[in-house]
């Protein structure tokens, strides 16, 4: 089986189990059109442009929920530090725009890892390149575990 | 069902926050900012309104408004920046 | 059990109304719109996450779950997207924040040309 | 309780119509009109209106923003001060009002069992639906078959109307304006 016949099927599983939760009925005439409908979205993606990387990612390893987890721990901390600053009587910021370089191959990981800057409350990526990324921190506390995301974005890419 | 109520508050007390925001502007990205922020909030509350009202099939409204929140956001703003919504990115990327 | 489920769906509310209404606040409070974006992440983060993970514990097992955690997946995944874009759009705008402690975005210019 | 919440969205939702009729900036008219639109559906789950509040979001919220985005490329972003005082539209609008409020004063109680279309051929449809057409949710039985001729006439109308306003906006815009920005 070749890599697009992969993404196709697996487009297409995906959409029949977004059917599926949205419908909840599984009389066979109604599963019958879930799995025509879904063909029928398969076939205009692929009419439109190639099912390629960008549109179906297979290429991530599992451990992606792991760092999810890890991602969360990093949202609840700097939410913490946002609010902090938020709720102080005087509001003092120290604005930055950084550089941080992306070590990611792919442009998936990148997206990931720009992704998840913006995630954490506090640093918002403005402007993408090819090997480092623009982004808005509010204050200098919130860059320092940058460099650390960035390793393990690129721990979890495939290629 | 009391800490529906109070969350349902919480809730309001946000988006009257957020409307706020929208109303004073001032430059045309805090709008929008607040418009997207609005949108989640309202997503929120709809999930909320049918815990309320014994309506779980109101979820299907909240993820349909998820989706348009966001097509919706990336819309406008292609439309900011490019001054059109046929063409590509690509098409007029003097500066972009 | 049932009591304990209450208990931590009670704890993710009371958690994340706490954080839209902080979240909110900072829109209205913070001075421009490069701070307010990061009290609309707040809002789209750990608020919005919190409040689905109540709702889900609410409901239990069912398909109502299922969607609550496709929505929750999606925020998750379009929220910073949104975000980003609106981030981006002011940049090439030309909109710049007031009193910036450092600024590397000349810097970053260079190294795209490069 | 969703009596409060409606009147909460619906408070809003004044807040929102008087702010959108004191602004200048049209930009910020059609953000806010978007907002409008979110307000109104979500008011319309609150009255259990679900497909209506369907609707609602992807036409008002959605679509209607960017129609008017798009068109307000093809205008001054300013709003010209009125040459005429607000007073008689003003007692227009009070008069109308009036007369629609005074209109539903006749109509029977939200929801209430005994309305005429709660009695007469609503039992039917619901407890034949399913039975005859096999589909499990009663407002997609009707659309969709008992008048599914009415339905496709109508997408059809919509779709072309659609079609036909994407045309005009992008043939006139499609005369190289460039990049933007507020």
């Amino acid at each position: 089986m070749t890599a697009g016949t992969a993404r196709t099927i697996a487009l297409g599983a995906a959409l029949f189990g977004f059917w599926l939760v949205l419908s909840g009925h599984f009389t066979p005439f109604l599963l019958l059109m879930g799995v025509v409908s879904s063909a029928l979205c398969v076939w205009i993606v692929a009419r439109m442009e190639p099912i390629d990387e960008t549109a179906v990612p297979l290429g991530l390893r599992p451990s992606l929920l792991l760092y999810w987890l890890w991602l969360g721990g990093e949202i609840v901390k700097s939410n913490i530090a946002v609010a902090r600053m938020i709720l102080a009587r005087r509001i003092s910021l120290l604005p930055r725009f950084i550089l941080v370089p992306t070590s990611q191959q792919s442009d998936m990981g990148r997206v990931i890892f720009a992704n998840s800057i913006t995630l954490t409350p506090g640093t918002v990526t403005v402007e993408t390149g090819g090997k480092a990324l623009l982004v808005h921190a509010l204050a200098e506390s919130f860059s320092t575990s940058l460099p650390d995301m960035d390793r393990r974005v690129t721990a979890i890419e495939g290629r | 069902m009391t800490y529906l109520v109070a969350a349902s508050a919480a809730l309001f007390v946000a988006m009257l926050l957020v409307i706020i925001r929208a109303f004073a502007g001032p430059t045309l990205y805090d709008r929008i900012l607040a418009v997207n922020s609005f949108g989640t909030l309202t997503v929120i509350l709809i999930g909320m309104l049918g815990y309320l009202a014994e309506r779980p099939d109101f979820l299907d409204i909240a993820l349909l408004y998820a989706l348009f929140n966001f097509v919706g956001t990336i819309a406008v703003l292609k439309f900011v920046r490019y001054r059109s919504l046929g063409r590509s990115a690509a098409g007029s990327g003097a500066e972009g | 059990m049932n009591l304990f489920i209450d208990i931590a769906s009670w704890f993710f509310f009371s958690l994340g109304g706490l954080v839209l209404i902080v979240g909110a606040l900072g829109m209205v409070r913070l001075p421009d719109f490069w701070s307010r974006i990061h009290a609309a992440g707040m809002i789209d983060t750990i608020g919005a996450e919190f409040m689905l993970v109540g709702m889900m514990l609410q409901s239990g097992l069912t398909l109502t779950t299922l969607k609550l955690l496709l929505i929750g997946l999606f925020i998750f995944i379009a929220g910073p997207t949104a975000t980003h874009a609106i981030a981006n759009a002011a940049w090439s705008a030309g909109e710049k924040p007031q009193g910036l402690a450092r600024d590397d975005s000349a810097r970053f210019a260079e190294g795209e040309k490069a | 309780m969703m009596i409060a919440v409606d009147l909460i969205l619906f408070a809003f939702l004044i807040l929102t119509a008087i702010a959108i009729a004191r602004l200048r900036n049209l930009f910020a008219v059609a953000m806010l009109s978007g907002l409008f639109s979110l307000l109104a559906a979500g008011l319309f789950v609150a009255l259990d209106a679900v497909d209506v509040a369907f609707t609602e979001a992807a036409v008002g919220g959605g679509v209607s923003t960017i129609f008017m985005l798009g068109a307000l490329a093809l205008m001054p972003r300013e709003e010209k001060r009125p040459v005429h005082g607000a007073l008689l539209p003003l007692v227009l609008c009070l008069v109308t009002g009036a007369a629609l409020v005074y209109g539903t004063i006749d109509m029977p109680a939200f929801g209430s069992p005994d309305a005429p279309v709660q009695r007469h051929v609503g039992p039917e449809y619901l407890a034949r639906a399913l039975p005859e057409t096999g589909v499990p949710n009663v407002v997609t039985a009707v659309l969709a078959s008992y008048r599914g001729y009415d339905t496709l006439g109508e997408t059809t109308v919509i779709f072309v109307a659609a079609i036909s306003v994407l045309m005009i906006l992008g043939i006139s815009l499609g005369s190289g304006r460039q990049k933007g920005g507020e």
